[in-house]
């Protein structure tokens, strides 16, 4: 069966949710996963927005996390200090994974979503946090969409707008920081995690018909490959409700 | 605040009583939903200018105002409306030309602030941003800072937590108050007097609301009296807190207002078209605002057909099967 | 917390399994009004010693926790229960006799400690209890408080504003969150996962149920499903916190159930005038608690038509002209 | 017309709130005095609880603070972080005016409602704080209620649990609280005022047929005597506002 990459790429980060984990949503692709796993993998998991909606059941996609669509059939609806106290709550906020996109990336998966350039005169500016640094901050696993570009998987990020491992093993306890980071990001070429030890990125998986060097051209920074694998495609079943329960209206994929 | 029985009057008299060129604002909301859009377009249609604008993630409000020229500098967490500008536009635009100041900070550390306004305290607490550049790079110098007797002197801090290592925590950052000049919310339901009944989501205007010296309350629906008091677990902000309140129904459009209506994706497409270009731009502030009396003015240009098509179904509270493509 | 769809138990296995000898509880209501009375009761009824209880104002609660000989060490801002015990009765004896260790603080501050547990961090900031004894006095030592692993090493500290003057605020007082192992509350409905809906006022119910480590809600509906997820503004407290679910109709009696049923004044009369006296209180104990089997076996003694009494005027919420003097 | 002590201590109180107060209450007395100033003198004043119960309708006269009497017809119906938020808040806590009781005051009152004797071997343990602390911490204006007796009006307080003026003069600030303390004692003999420069105590008002002696016979502390008056009784509306409308139960009266 046909797949895309979108597809390809949603149904990754799907597969990582599991059956107890409470998954914080930004837009597009990240609540496309969340739907997925869902429907798919971890029909107990929770799906939960920055704004305050948890467990939203939703019909239709929402195009933004303050969408009416995430407020219809929730477990409650808050508002925003409800959804990051549950996220640094020591007891529900180790059970929420976060799905987290960005302009650049470094080795240690830290983020940045705030500029290109210096920050006073910036060539690029983007959105900015949102909650990106403060699910960062708080969630002991993530996962992060990027695409794969050279220019977006830096050696030094302009600005470190989400801590992932600051500067490596024990940066975040450093900063002060509870445990957590991101466990892989996924692009349109490949799929990186981190290495438990260095908590450097390293190439994981490639997706078929991809070659690591590839990846590597596509990347500033240098990521161990010797790792690597070929990431299995999206089964039939995967794509099928990922089609039908998931984005029916086709606004993502 | 005031304890008066009945505060209802109209926009152009609330907007320019509280609304101080220069003064510090804040709008409720959240990117595209629930902004109070015809508070935004009337601040730009009376040219109040050099405004100081505290926001987390209000997409929508925040663009326009940018792009009508009211803003002169901003402390936000995120300046985007979803699919229709995942950065919003003349915000963008604005920062990389420098026409306004900027500060970043998080949603939490934002809502914080907000609350800590509410609360009557200095500061709140937070572990989001550590090891972070929202902590190292400061938007508005030290000496802007001291300049402006609205701002305090630090962006905010690190410290360490004054209970030791208790709740696992070494360090915290600490987030100033924030005491806005104005807040504006657009509500579903109000009462002349200022009770507030928001339906859906929150977002941080419960936080904004009760920071502010001044409240400007939007509504869909005014009650009369005793309504809102039937039932009062259901309102959110109490009429203490209130100093005006106008009734105007679609004040939210084109952003959503949950269980009324959706947002318009035509509009905010269209919009997003517009202001990608600083000539339609320009047409697009004479069209759709300053050549139009009040936000009445803007629903009759859109027409009455196209506001069907987002009329909330009673069932989901948003237009089910809307075309948003 | 669990993410379990079904949380529905019995109140004897909730309580001994998450309540154990020791362990450090929070209650949730208000003097005489939603305390947990059915878990209060069994707790007494299993015996269960040495607790170490968290309470703002949770009156009656609080005070039969005490006279069952549940309770080693308290933290605790009001220990009364109205008219009907201007000072807890059990709580007094205890104190003055030295049978409890007990530390004040204001309502505030404990509800602040409870939303900084909540919220995750270590502390929250008020000015209130600036240059009063709540400050010098400690009610657990330093050496207490080394020696026992749920206590912070200080009681609360004073600090400067780091923020200068910010909001007219020189100095705070900070106050050390709470994580109670267990949270016991009683709420109105509740689903078979665990979402809440608490109707009047929340106490500081809300707060307590978030930042426990497990959640025991008793109420008076239990509802299938996807019954509270409609309308779920109401809901204030979400499933994700909830570990056990019991249907107890009248849990809360003698004390108030907004909507449900009012206090019984003269179960409350009666309880005061035995507290009063060893003796009697020996006989309240064995006849009303140890002697019983559960929550309905005291709804039988009481019996039907006392309950009548107290039925609440559907209008109001409350039982309109019940005899209370 | 006949009044008792009760009802002149009340309408005393009652006189004293205006239209602008939010008027924070307690049980007792102070609900009393608080709803006759809102049926009396003061209509668009508004009764507010600690509970988070805010201008409640209050049909029937509730027992304590968390009755649910007080949630009937709300304003709104939130919880303690509500509350006591308003009253520390800059923008509503200038309005409140709160009505405390206690069982110890010195002469810049200071509040005791704690223990009589040591705070670890009490003779006598009181309820505790409750919201009296914060409610005196925060609010600009309050209205004490007290039995005149000469353990109650001491020199040093055994335990000083709500602070008025602490030691004076500038004592709050030096303390860290907010401009505010209590405006007035009121007793069952006598009303007590705050001298505006020293911040202490003095006599103001002495009850039809009450010597001033009298009254300092039953204090401990010494105060200034020299610019008391006779307080006026309670006037027949003043009566029957009173009885009829707040309670007509006659809990309290």
């Amino acid at each position: 069966m046909d797949y895309t990459l979108k597809e390809m790429m949603t149904i990754i980060a799907a597969r990582e949710i599991r059956n107890d984990d409470i998954v914080f949503c930004g837009t597009g692709i990240s609540m496309l996963a969340a739907m997925a796993a869902k429907n798919i993998n971890a029909p107990e998991s929770v799906i939960f927005f920055e704004t305050g909606a948890l467990d939203s059941r939703l019909e239709e996609l929402p195009l933004a996390v303050g969408d009416s669509r995430v407020m219809y059939k929730t477990s409650a609806n808050g508002g925003l200090l409800d959804s990051f106290a549950a996220m640094q709550n020591p007891v529900t906020g180790r059970h929420v994974i976060g799905i987290l996109g960005a302009a650049q990336i470094d080795k240690f998966g830290n983020l940045n979503s705030t500029v290109i350039g210096d920050y006073h005169s910036p060539e690029i500016r983007f959105s900015g946090s949102g909650g990106g640094c403060d699910v960062a901050s708080f969630v002991p696993r993530s996962i992060i969409f990027m695409q794969h570009e050279k220019r977006k998987f830096v050696n030094r990020l302009d600005y470190l707008t989400s801590p992932g491992y600051i500067d490596g093993k024990g940066g975040r306890k450093k900063a002060g920081l509870p445990d957590g980071g991101p466990i892989m990001v996924i692009t349109n070429l490949a799929v990186m995690r981190f290495d438990e030890t260095t908590k450097e990125m390293y190439l994981s998986g490639v997706y078929p018909g991809i070659t690591p060097e590839r990846v590597l051209m596509n990347m500033e920074i240098e990521v161990d490959i010797s790792r690597v694998k070929e990431e299995i495609p999206p089964s039939e079943k995967e794509l099928r409700l990922l089609r039908e329960k998931c984005d029916h209206q086709r606004l993502i994929l | 605040m005031n304890l008066k029985q009945n505060k209802q009057t109209d926009l152009k008299t609330a907007i320019s009583t509280y609304v101080k060129p220069g003064c510090h604002l804040s709008i409720g909301g959240f990117t595209i939903n629930r902004n109070p859009m015809a508070a935004v377009y009337e601040i730009i249609r009376q040219k109040i200018k050099g405004l100081h604008l505290y926001a987390h993630s209000n997409g929508q409000g925040v663009d326009e105002l940018i792009g009508g020229h009211c803003i002169a500098s901003l402390e936000i967490a995120y300046a985007g409306s979803g699919k229709f500008a995942s950065t919003c536009i003349r915000f963008k635009k604005a920062v990389q030309e420098k026409q306004i100041l900027v500060e970043d900070y998080s949603n939490y550390q934002m809502t914080l602030r907000f609350l800590a306004g509410a609360m009557g305290i200095p500061f709140l607490p937070t572990r989001s941003s550590l090891g972070s550049d929202i902590i190292r790079q400061w938007g508005f110098s030290s000496e802007m800072r001291k300049a402006t007797p609205g701002l305090p002197d630090d962006k905010l801090k690190v410290m360490d937590n004054p209970f030791k290592d208790w709740c696992d925590t070494q360090k915290v950052v600490v987030v100033p108050a924030i005491n806005p000049d104005v807040t504006l919310i657009h509500v579903q339901q109000a009462d002349l007097r200022g009770n507030c009944r928001i339906q859906g989501l929150t977002f941080a205007d419960v936080e904004q609301a009760k920071a502010a010296k001044h409240l400007i309350i939007t509504c869909e629906e005014i009650c009369e009296d005793d309504v809102l008091k039937t039932d009062s677990d259901r309102n959110q902000i109490p009429f203490i807190h209130a100093d005006a309140v106008i009734h105007i129904p679609f004040g939210a459009y084109p952003t959503a207002c949950y269980r009324y209506y959706d947002y318009d994706p035509r509009y905010l497409k269209d919009y997003a078209a517009m202001a990608n270009n600083d000539k339609a731009h320009g047409d697009y502030l004479e069209t759709f605002i300053h050549g139009l009396d009040d936000h009445q003015g803007l629903l009759e240009l859109v027409g009455q057909e196209r506001l069907k098509t987002i009329q909330a179904d009673p069932e989901t509270g948003y237009a089910s099967n809307l075309d948003r493509r």
